[in-house]
């Protein structure tokens, strides 16, 4: 089935299409379930005024914070940004926007982009900075705040397995905002660390359905460690 | 004497019931797992993605794929499960979640709490403490009763910028269990050789303390 | 002379593009999987859940676990996805899916479709067609011209209950293809030797007939 | 783990607790993918006045349609209800209230009862009868209407494994609207084929997590199917 084969060969093609003031969905939490050779290829493209969504901005010389050095991102929806110093400095500089999102609020606005749901209401978050300016509405006597859902021009995200027509499998915790990213994007390129054939992966257990993925190239992935925390 | 992390965490740790789901913060809150009494089970909700977190692996147990909303490498219990970050929160934001244990700067006697930032200083982000605090069906603040300068953490009306309103129902501090309702905080137990006393002096927010307040029994 | 049923399915199998998700609704949409041209390969997408829904089963693989959104026992075709239906429908109402294919009963020359009500006589439910009329790319309307009383179907404004507004972008009829545009049906083929007059006569709503209009060619 | 265990040996413990007037929400499409001893055993106890929430109504003597006879619904919340002869029959003579809701807008209620979600926007319905009554709020040029969650007190769904903890797998399409329902329940009472081991599901591929299933007993199932559609 030509017409569905989504696998692309090159970094190249796989982010074809990138343009200045894109938005960029990006899975990941941490630098847990990142597509790291994407990340390269924006770095390497040099696109810039950049939005990128996505729950961290990695760390200094790892993950989403690579593209940092160049300035290549103007805006981050993040909901966590605490490991990384040259994020903050260029936070304090006012060379980069921040709108800290609660990740929960950060992963259902993602989900709601996909779902064609543009807004939603939750109680997250009301009372607090992160309601300012936003609607609110008593349900059942507690007040909630008016949320409104996120989409890109791309989304990247790093899966396990995907099979040629785009359906993915992600492996434990890596799933993370990976699966909602996927949805987000006008274009979502996934990486992978194996291509299997079509019928190869159980239908009920498939994460995202390939429907929502345009390209996926086979990556090699350094998964770097954040924390690493043993017993004996 | 003031409570050390590990007792703090162990105080917490009696409030456990048998079958919780619990989600556990970072710092102390993570140290509760290690007191969780005999005859009872937990299971730990972790807010990346994972219910049932096992021990840290070994090294050799040790994979990149598997850590904790702390980003710490852990295992999986058995009969664990791991979904994704939307349906995590949605268990969260729904009220599954039986308990949450979590840090905080500041507690106010009406159950609003801030601990995400301080202007200026601190601006790494909430991470998913806000859901923790809208969603969980009870909240335990584990925190010191002051700061390193003597400040009460324990207000009438917090300072920083807030995490949630009207939700922490109870507070395990270095010197005391205090329950929050009414507008007022609710004296309940003192650390073992603290006195009263002490607490009225470092609870700067409206503190009600009614007959004998008992020690906590460890 | 008017088209038959196959016939219809086999001109609207025309619009498909290779690659295209589709969702077919109930009853002459169904019939289109069978006229996919060569060359083309489509997806199909089952609002219960399936992505990718295959062939009927032969009688050794009735599974009463597998069936489609009409309720029919089906398979899946390799490389298929199943979700729950709050997937299926985030994948739909998110306007992921191509085209869909759908009965009515009546649709005006503003796009408006009515085809889940008729009030007093007939209150089965809407299912999925809402969903599907909201959120899809593409929609492709099929029904007869006119009903077996002579009465047209294609209308100035719909007089049954809505299934959505502004949706339908284009119709094929037993007796016609035409496109729905800036509040107006316009006459882009007609059925091998239907005469423009029948068309017009059988259409209430505003038609634009311009230049020669061609016969569908199968 | 004792306080994990969600197993009960009898159907009377199973729907232990549900009275007169409750909400129920019920998993399943058509006759696919239903509790039918679950739904026995409300026959059985002839509890009345009941909010049914679910796709459809079963049919006159399958399923949902059981709880017909004895008029134990006094109204059913659903998408399609057009297999059932009685159901229509009651509907006409008044005995049955019944709010027709979209089907992707009834599995995002009952998505968003169990995710905190009190209400969402959806452009499904807009200018339609289900529209009626409804705020509308245009959001990037478009008109969507607000919708809200639904949560009862008893969900009852039909699953192929189920853990101890009560972790489900569900099989091919008899998944439907059963993970949405578990998690919109007060309390969540699983019908399963098979009941295995904590630990025999591997845990990134499980539908449902434990924490929305408060009871598990294991079912026979008939299986009823609608229409067998078959070719040579």
């Amino acid at each position: 089935m030509a017409g569905f084969d989504k696998v692309v060969s090159s970094y190249e093609a796989a982010m074809e299409g990138l343009k200045d003031g894109d938005t960029i969905i990006a899975g990941g939490f941490g630098l847990c379930g990142i597509p790291e050779g994407l990340i390269s290829e924006i770095k390497r493209k040099q696109t810039k005024n950049l939005t990128v969504v996505s729950n961290n901005c990695g760390v200094d010389d790892f993950g989403l914070g690579v593209l940092l050095h160049d300035k290549q991102i103007k805006k981050i929806i993040a909901s966590y940004v605490g490991e990384n110093a040259l994020f903050e400095k260029q936070l304090l500089d006012g060379e980069i926007d921040v709108v800290l999102t609660p990740q929960g609020t950060l992963a259902e606005k993602m989900r709601a982009g996909g779902a064609g749901i543009p807004a939603f209401y939750t109680a997250t978050g009301y009372g607090t900075p992160v309601a300012e300016g936003k609607e609110v509405k008593e349900f059942d006597g507690r007040p909630y705040i008016l949320e409104e859902s996120i989409t890109g021009e791309f989304a990247i995200v790093k899966a396990w397995k995907a099979d040629r027509y785009g359906n993915l499998v992600f492996r434990h915790t890596a799933m993370n905002f990976n699966p909602m990213a996927a949805t987000a994007g006008k274009i979502t390129v996934a990486e992978v660390e194996e291509i299997v054939e079509p019928g190869e992966l159980e239908p009920s257990q498939i994460h995202t359905p390939g429907i929502y993925v345009n390209r996926v190239i086979k990556g090699d992935f350094e998964k770097r460690i954040e924390r690493v925390t043993t017993r004996d | 004497m003031a409570l050390s992390r590990e007792q703090v965490a162990m105080r917490v740790a009696q409030e456990l019931q048998d079958g919780y789901y619990v989600n556990l913060g970072i710092g102390i809150p993570t140290l509760v797992a290690n007191y969780v009494p005999d005859g009872i089970e937990v299971m730990l909700q972790s807010e990346n993605g994972l219910l049932g977190m096992g021990a840290y692996p070994t090294k050799d147990q040790v994979d990149a794929d598997m850590i904790n909303a702390g980003k710490e490498t852990v295992t999986a219990a058995t009969g664990a499960a791991i979904f994704n970050s939307a349906d995590s929160f949605a268990m969260i934001r729904g009220g599954h979640v039986d308990l949450t244990v979590l840090g905080a700067f500041e507690v106010d006697q009406n159950g609003n709490i801030a601990s995400w930032m301080i202007p200026k200083k601190l601006i790494k982000g909430m991470g998913g403490a806000m859901d923790l605090v809208a969603g969980a069906k009870n909240i335990i603040v584990t925190m010191t009763h002051a700061s390193k300068h003597g400040d009460s953490k324990l207000l009438e009306s917090c300072t920083l910028p807030l995490t949630g309103v009207n939700c922490v129902k109870k507070i395990v501090t270095d010197l005391a269990v205090l329950e929050v309702k009414d507008g007022a905080f609710h004296l309940i137990e003192r650390a073992p050789g603290v006195s009263v006393d002490e607490i009225i002096s470092k609870t700067a927010g409206k503190l009600l303390v009614e007959g004998d307040v008992p020690e906590m029994v460890f």
